[in-house]
């Protein structure tokens, strides 16, 4: 499958990026980068490092040794703060929404940042606090619609089903309107069909806004399918980078995760 | 400074960590078996104490007898407690459980005073609260016999405890409960009868320091305050961890008591309700699961 | 018509043991009284509302129960919070409140607080009568010079009330005073023993409250102090408050304003109330104990005061609040009046007026032989009035300006 | 059947961010304010506004603090009662000291300093999480009690430690009556409650949620941690210091430090958990269960005339229990009991 | 209600080990979420059970190892069966000694637990001699030599699908005579997707174990099973044989992405599909 959308320059670049817990080695000297506008997956077997490659690259982690460079800033480790504020957002493997908020709640957090009133304002509820609640509430009711998920606009999260609170997820994530988009999982039980739903979502997001994509996946269909270029982490190291067919036809690569290719 | 004073009220706070540790035991089983925080531990420990000395003031027995006996209504009662009060709760969040024994509380002090009247008791075991003399003649330290012996309860109290969690498949399984009911059950852990006999030891934990306080303090409704002397030593020594409970007693008793000794008199003294409160707060800024708590894990 | 008497009592609790023998006390007599045919016929109706020792549940005990059977004819809420919560209330409501031995030691000016009756004797008067006591002890007040007293104090504001009193009076007498205060609710004095061991002083002023007392007591006995120069408070003068320290109490001596003792009426009480099955102790035993015969005293002023009232009003007659509360104002239970009552010697005698709600300030002191309270002052010890009523007046008027109040004498 | 949405349809996000987007609800809650407003003060007896009505209004704005702080925030606290003593006891300093000065006015800078006190103690909160911080709050409860009973200068060196409030007197108005001071607390605490209802609706309280749910995502997602607890913490006091204050204004008239003790922060912590943690109306209705409760109960026994020693106790087990049993009827508390009943009336008579 | 049954007597010949019968939850009081499931799941057979997101499919499982009632869910019609005998007044550490045990949803690891801990709670309700016990250790860390690996840390550090093995190692450290196995694929490599079918398998054919399986992975899930169930919004809407369903239209377009024209890529979808609903 070729690619014709594109990619544009390295926005951001992590070099040499060692992570360890005690004694585990969960990462050990990374380098990789990500284009701006594209889509790039991380792939490799359990426990190979790659959630933890996300964390990193949004602050959670504090890597040992390291340079990430985004958007020019060169930075020995970020912060969650700074990472949110300067685009980055993300979806997390072991859901991470907040249970006892409905649905549109849970997405409106994710706009936190673009609002302005300051609490007073909002506590009296004056004009330009609920004009701009309204505002906002418009743009998270266009994610609702896009992710169908209409019904259930009002539920507490922690009642709904596994993968309708993947979805609700990925709509938080949506909302604040990333320029990075870190997904890690983002598709773990759902059916086919709503994994092509879920995919060609993704690639919307990555057409219409430009938005980029750092997508962790276990289904090689997907990445194969809409993945720009594949990084590959296996305990802790990297074995392979490239585009999809080229990490395809590695063998290092199917030895360590493909098993025998299908 | 006077030196042996010194000691003496560092000796003394020891002792006095030590009768806190007794309390805080109580509170850590429970915790570290539900990740209940069972706010009526101290309702217990008056409970047990009163009705102790009750059966042996009311139909004349004697310690030996009516022991054994609050033994078995202190078993009943946390058998009770896990059939009617926990077991509809499973797998609600914390402080609804914990909420629940706040309910608990105030049945079980209705109940106590219903059954044994409001009156105050003593309660005098064979075991004499004065001043051992021998340290008093050679040092002129004062300690006394009764804490000493409250002392060696409680470390084979904690050792037993400390074995039964760490050693059995019980102990395993009690944490197991602690971090996630459902898949407690799921893997077929008897999450009622464990929690039975939590409640029980618990109560039994209850009646050695009811006893204990009781026969110090008189055997009165004041006995529920003891779990607030508790509380900065369980926080201090972490929820989850039974020598913490020992530990964190004796740097509370200790401190508290220097502090009020040495510090009180600049600022006007009685800071002893609050000081280990404050302590404790700043032991758990540095590690925020108290000195041996189990760290809580926060990853995504 | 009866008499209607709202009692605002607690049986639950850390402080139930004082609630139930005091009110045990207070509704005994009540019964004694109706058994010989009320105050000249007028019988005495009661009713009591559960109030946990918790001010804001006595304020709706107070508001609930002060317009029922026809009005309430006073109030004792044996409680100092629930007291404090009530004290603008009762003033507005015109229902007179008794403290016996608690509460605000200024309220003793009824020309500022025309409705509280502080009656027998307020702390600082129990202060100053502590000194008196010490002062005899040593042989006369101006053997207190050099010596060192120990005020011994529940850390809150009943247990600084007295310090001003301590204060002048240390100054005054050459004695030394060591404050040592003890958190609520001081169920751990260790390292304020050792304190006191350090100082080693002549006296110890045990100035406490609830399990405070007999953890003092106990852990004076740990640390060798001996329990005969102890001296408590009356609110650390209870079978309560000596029965859980144990054997440790032995000679231990506090202060109080009933000398411990039988007296007819009591023996009344158990002939007539307790025989016909209507004691409302239910351990019998505790009739005369300390807050029992306290319940009885509060009975018997509260009727003396209707009696009085009657006197002036129409006898035979229900009297309405605020005729009680002038009759509480006029009281005058002389010796005379206590034996006819059966009482004689039970209480101090109380004359009161418009300037002194207190009537006595006077008080005894008495021993635990092991099992049961001894007076050993043979006479009511009376302190330094004059110093309390300055303190008095000086505070009351603070209050009166604070509330915009012209102290006046109601008529 | 009666209470239906069904053809209530929303079309816009402004009618439909309402407080109460229901048309019953809303009609409901207009009646209820009349009802409290007008028909009240016309019909209830003295009895009723100044030992029922200012308790229920007083602590219910007490327990919407804690409910913001713990329900909204997720922070477990202690110590409410201290954050009272603070807003009460500064409150009488600010009216003492500074003449002139309106009492509205010192009531919101006591309830200021009761959030300054708040901020705080609520600084290790930020390390420090569930019960640990909860055992952690009661310092702020012993410390501040310590503090106002040690330092005279609060109680302006009354002997007795004891404060008397001043006449409450708004624009040469003097609320001296009960219902004078019953119709005062009422709107104070309508206007608060209003108040918190936008805050826990719009981002500030979303981002109190979020925090309270799980705060590494809501840290990634951009919230600020150390802001919005110590935001929480300082409203929550807020809320705590006017209930406080209005304690001792509307209320009690005199106290003394130790009114604010520990039972009183326990009651409030009740309060919420049995009317709904992270819920406004919880918070009423937790109010009015503690302290209609014991009432009731007391009037039961009374009409059953059991001896009082018997009758106080089995009280005292009758509330206990009763908690029990609502907490495994709805852990959720009554507030979500009463949704789950509305929400079967909707669909009423069908089962579903 | 119809339901399209496109091939159903086979493996209904079985006397059924586990069956579901007509069985409709509720949760807290109001939300009605299974409107009459029944299914049977024969003697050492595996059964799957199919539906997209909120279709009940964990919901049934719950409801069958009797963990619903803990969720403020309620069985309030309909009855479940297990070896004969109605199970769902039990506890579920009665079921588990009975032989049926389950794998949660979304991992629930005992996360202060060490790895090794969390598979010896597993053996929980067995009595086994210390050597028994570690061989059973053994022959899971055989399965899944990631966890031998990691066996001494906390589980609530462990990554995703370290997690999910864990969770599944656990689970048959009890040894059990019947598994419900809900989504075990979830964030697991694809390598060891096929592992895990193929251990489901052994188990199946050597222990005479009997699987329910919820699974989104419906390809690989179709090719381990026997029988299949698919479930939407709370209701069964279609039954058969595995091979049937696999082979069966509407399945091939919706749940294993194939249609007449075979696989289609993923970046090729032009739109969004509304799903199809049996159900009207
Ligand atoms: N605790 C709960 N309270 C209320 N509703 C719930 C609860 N749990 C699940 N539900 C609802 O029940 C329905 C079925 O949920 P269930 O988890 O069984 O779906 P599922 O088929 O397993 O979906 P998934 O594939 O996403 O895991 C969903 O609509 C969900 O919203
Ligand atoms: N906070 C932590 N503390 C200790 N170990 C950790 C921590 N986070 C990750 N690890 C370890 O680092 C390794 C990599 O974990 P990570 O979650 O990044 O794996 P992964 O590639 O995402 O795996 P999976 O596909 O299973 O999700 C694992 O072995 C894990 O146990
Ligand atoms: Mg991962
Ligand atoms: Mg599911």
């Amino acid at each position: 499958m070729t690619n014709k959308r594109k990619t544009g320059e390295v926005i951001l670049d992590l070099q040499g990026i060692s992570l360890s817990f005690g004694g585990v080695k969960a990462l050990t000297n990374i380098s990789f980068n990500v284009r701006e506008h594209e889509i790039r997956a991380i792939i490799g077997p359990n426990g190979a490092g790659k959630s933890s490659m996300l964390n990193v690259i949004n602050g959670v982690y504090r890597p040992q040794e390291g340079q990430i460079t985004y958007r020019g800033r060169q930075r020995k480790d970020m912060n969650t703060y700074a990472a949110a504020k300067s685009g980055i957002a993300r979806t997390f493997q072991n859901i991470a929404l907040f249970k006892g908020m409905s649905v549109l709640n849970n997405i409106m957090t994710g706009r936190n940042l673009k609002m302005q009133c300051n609490f007073l304002m909002q506590a009296l509820y004056l004009g330009s606090a609920r004009k701009e609640e309204i505002a906002h509430r418009e743009k998270v009711e266009e994610i609702i619609d896009f992710l169908e998920i209409q019904h259930i606009r009002k539920t507490p999260v922690g009642r709904l089903s596994y993968g309708l609170q993947k979805r609700v997820e990925l709509g938080r994530a949506l909302a604040a309107e990333p320029e990075i988009l870190l997904l890690d999982e983002p598709m773990a039980g759902m059916n086919v069909e709503e994994k092509q739903d879920m995919s060609r979502f993704i690639l919307d997001v990555n057409d219409q806004l430009g938005t980029t994509i750092v997508l962790i996946e276990h289904d090689m269909g997907v990445v194969m399918d809409i993945s720009d270029r594949v990084v590959v982490l296996d305990y802790g190291k990297k074995i392979g980078d490239g585009t999809p067919a080229e990490v395809l036809a590695n063998q290092e690569v199917i030895n360590a995760y493909l098993g025998v290719a299908h | 400074m006077n030196l042996s004073f010194f000691f003496e009220v560092l000796i003394g706070g020891l002792l006095s960590g030590v009768m806190y540790a007794l309390v805080a035991l109580g509170f850590v089983l429970i915790y570290k078996a539900s990740g209940v925080f069972n706010f009526a531990q101290g309702a217990m420990v008056f409970f047990a104490a009163l009705t102790c000395v009750g059966l042996s003031e009311k139909f004349d027995l004697s310690m030996w007898v009516a022991i054994p006996l609050t033994m078995a209504v202190m078993i009943v009662l946390g058998l009770a407690i896990e059939r009617i009060v926990l077991r509809p709760l499973v797998n609600q969040p914390e402080i609804t459980l914990f909420m629940a024994t706040i309910g608990l509380t105030f049945f079980i002090e209705g109940l106590a005073q219903l059954l044994w009247g409001s009156q105050p008791h003593k309660l005098t075991l064979p075991i004499e609260d004065v001043p051992i003399e021998f340290l008093m003649e050679k040092f002129n330290i004062l300690v006394s016999q009764f804490d000493v012996i409250a002392a060696l309860i409680c470390a084979i109290l904690v050792t037993g405890l400390a074995l039964l969690f760490s050693k059995t498949k019980i102990g395993r399984a009690l944490r197991a409960v602690a971090d996630d009911h459902q898949a407690a059950l799921a893997v077929g852990i008897p999450l009622q009868q464990i929690w039975g006999i939590v409640w029980a030891v618990a109560g039994f934990v209850a009646l050695v320091a009811g006893l204990l306080w009781g026969a110090r303090n008189g055997v009165q409704f004041a006995l529920t305050f003891v779990a607030l002397k508790a509380l900065p030593v369980l926080i201090l020594g972490g929820f989850t961890s039974v020598p913490g409970a020992i530990v964190g007693g004796l740097i509370i008793g200790a401190s508290e008591k220097l502090a009020e000794v040495y510090i009180g008199p600049l600022v006007g003294g009685g800071i002893e309700g609050w000081f280990p409160y404050v302590l404790a707060l700043l032991f758990l800024l540095v590690r925020p699961e108290g000195l041996f708590g189990e760290k809580i894990i926060r990853r995504i | 018509d009866d008499q209607y008497i709202p009692l605002l009592s607690y049986r639950v609790g850390p402080y139930a043991a004082g609630g139930s023998g005091f009110y045990g006390g207070v509704i005994d007599y009540f019964n004694l009284i109706n058994a010989k045919g009320g105050l000249n016929g007028v019988k005495i109706t009661w009713e009591e509302c559960e109030t946990e020792y918790n001010a804001s549940r006595g304020v709706e005990c107070y508001e609930r129960l002060k317009k029922s059977q026809g009005g309430a004819s006073l109030v004792e809420p044996l409680s100092t919070g629930i007291a404090y919560g009530i004290l603008d209330r009762v003033a507005e409501d015109k229902i007179p409140m008794t403290t016996l031995g608690y509460g605000r030691s200024d309220a003793a000016n009824g020309k500022v607080f025309p409705y509280i009756f502080p009656l027998i004797t307020s702390y600082w008067n129990q202060a100053a009568a502590m000194t008196k006591y010490l002062g005899d002890k040593s042989g006369g007040m101006d053997k207190l010079k050099g010596k060192k007293i120990v005020h011994l104090y529940h850390d809150s504001a009943f247990g600084k009330e007295p310090i001003p009193v301590l204060e002048a009076q240390a100054k005054q007498y050459g004695f030394e005073l060591i404050k040592i205060p003890v958190a609520h609710p001081g169920n751990e004095q260790q390292s304020q023993w050792l304190q006191i061991r350090q100082a080693n002083p002549d006296y110890v002023i045990l100035w406490g409250w609830g399990v405070m007392n007999a953890v003092a007591i106990k852990t004076a006995q740990r640390n060798g102090y001996s329990r005969e120069k102890m001296l408590g408070v009356w609110w650390a003068g209870s079978e309560e408050d000596a029965v859980p320290a144990g054997d440790a109490a032995k000679g231990y001596t506090s202060m109080t304003f009933n000398t411990p003792g039988n007296y007819p009426v009591l023996d009344e009480l158990r002939s007539k109330v307790y025989a016909a099955g209507k004691g409302n102790l239910s351990d019998k035993t505790r009739i005369g104990s300390v807050y029992h015969m306290r319940g009885v005293t509060a009975a018997i002023l509260w009727s003396e005061a209707i009696l009085k009232a009657q006197e002036k009003y129409g006898k035979g007659k229900q009297m309405t609040s605020e005729q009680i509360r002038w009759g509480f104002e006029n009281l005058n239970v002389d010796e005379a009046r206590q034996k006819a009552l059966g009482a004689l010697g039970m209480f101090p005698p109380v004359k009161t007026s418009c300037e002194d709600h207190e009537g006595s300030g006077a008080v005894k002191v008495q021993q635990w032989t092991g099992d049961k309270w001894k007076a050993i002052t043979p006479n009511w010890v009376v302190g330094d009035k004059a110093l309390t009523r300055a303190m008095l007046e000086e505070s009351s008027n603070k209050y009166a300006a604070e509330k915009k109040i012209t102290p006046a004498c109601l008529k | 059947m009666f209470y239906r949405e069904a053809g209530q349809f929303k079309t816009s996000y402004q009618a439909d961010n309402q407080i109460f987007p229901l048309r019953q609800d809303r009609i409901g809650v207009a009646l209820l304010l009349c009802a409290a407003f007008f028909a009240v003060p016309l019909l209830a007896s003295d009895y009723a506004f100044s030992a029922i009505f200012i308790p229920f209004l007083i602590f219910s704005l007490a327990a919407l603090g804690l409910n913001i702080l713990t329900g909204y925030a997720g922070q477990l606290s202690l110590g409410s009662a201290a954050f009272m003593a603070v807003g009460a006891f500064a409150s009488y300093n600010f009216m003492l000291r500074v003449p002139g000065i309106p009492i509205l006015l010192a009531f919101v800078l006591g309830g200021i300093s009761a959030a300054m006190v708040g901020i705080a103690f609520g600084l290790p909160s930020l390390r420090i999480r569930g019960f640990y911080l909860a055992a952690a709050t009661l310092a702020t409860q012993f410390f501040v009690v310590w503090c106002l009973t040690k330092i005279q200068w609060f109680t302006n060196y009354s002997s007795s430690g004891v404060i008397t409030a001043q006449e409450i007197v708004i624009m040469g108005m003097s609320f001296n009556t009960p219902v004078k001071k019953y119709l005062l607390t009422l709107s104070i605490v309508c206007v608060m409650a209003l108040l918190a209802k936008n805050m826990v609706r719009s981002n500030v309280g979303r981002s109190w949620m979020a925090v309270r749910d799980m705060d590494v995502a809501a840290e990634v997602i951009g919230f600020r941690l150390m802001r919005t607890k110590l935001l929480a913490f300082a409203v929550s006091s807020f809320y705590c210091g006017i209930a406080g204050a209005l304690y001792a204004y509307a209320y009690l008239g005199t106290v003394e430090p130790e009114a604010y003790n520990l039972d009183l922060s326990f009651r409030i912590l009740f309060m919420i958990i049995i009317g709904g943690v992270g819920s406004i109306l919880g918070s009423f209705l937790g109010s009015a269960f503690i302290v209609l409760l014991p009432v009731f109960l007391n009037l039961i026994a009374h009409f059953l005339s059991l001896p009082t020693n018997i009758a106080s106790n089995l009280e005292l087990m009758v509330f206990g229990a009763l908690i029990i049993f609502f907490l495994i009827v709805e852990p959720h508390g009554l507030a979500r009991l009463w949704q789950i009943t509305k929400e079967k009336l909707r669909l009423w008579p069908f089962p579903h | 209600m119809s339901i399209h049954s496109i091939s159903s007597e086979s493996a209904i010949n079985n006397p059924a080990y586990l069956s579901v019968n007509n069985i409709e939850v509720i949760y807290d009081h109001v939300i009605l979420v299974l409107k009459g499931i029944s299914l049977q799941v024969p003697q050492g057979k595996i059964v799957a059970l199919l539906g997209a997101n909120g279709a009940g499919k964990s919901t049934t499982l719950k409801a069958i190892s009797t963990l619903l009632k803990n969720e403020r869910g309620d069985i309030t019609k309909g009855d479940i069966t297990f070896q004969g005998q109605r199970v769902d007044h039990l506890t579920p550490n009665e079921l588990v000694k009975r032989g049926l045990s389950q794998v949660m949803e979304g991992r629930h690891c005992f996360g202060h637990l060490s790895v090794e801990e969390n598979l010896l709670t597993g053996a929980y309700t067995r009595t086994l001699s210390r050597t028994d016990l570690k061989a059973e250790l053994e022959k899971v860390y055989h399965y899944f030599p990631r966890l031998r690996e990691r066996r001494n840390s906390q589980a609530g550090y462990t990554s995703g699908g370290e997690q999910q093995m864990c969770a599944i190692g656990r689970a048959l450290m009890a040894k059990p005579s019947m598994i419900l196995l809900d989504e075990p694929s979830m964030g697991i490599a694809p390598q060891l997707v096929e592992e895990i079918f193929e251990i489901v398998k052994s188990l199946n054919q050597q222990e005479q174990v009997s699987f329910l399986l919820a699974e989104q992975n419906t390809n690989i899930a179709l090719r381990y099973a026997d029988f299949g169930y698919i479930l939407e919004n709370g209701r069964v809407v279609m039954e058969g044989d595995a091979s049937d369903l696999a082979s069966n239209e509407d399945v091939k377009e919706f749940y294993l992405g194939v249609s007449g024209a075979g696989r289609k890529s993923f970046r090729d979808m032009k739109f969004y599909r509304r799903r199809k609903r049996w159900l009207a």
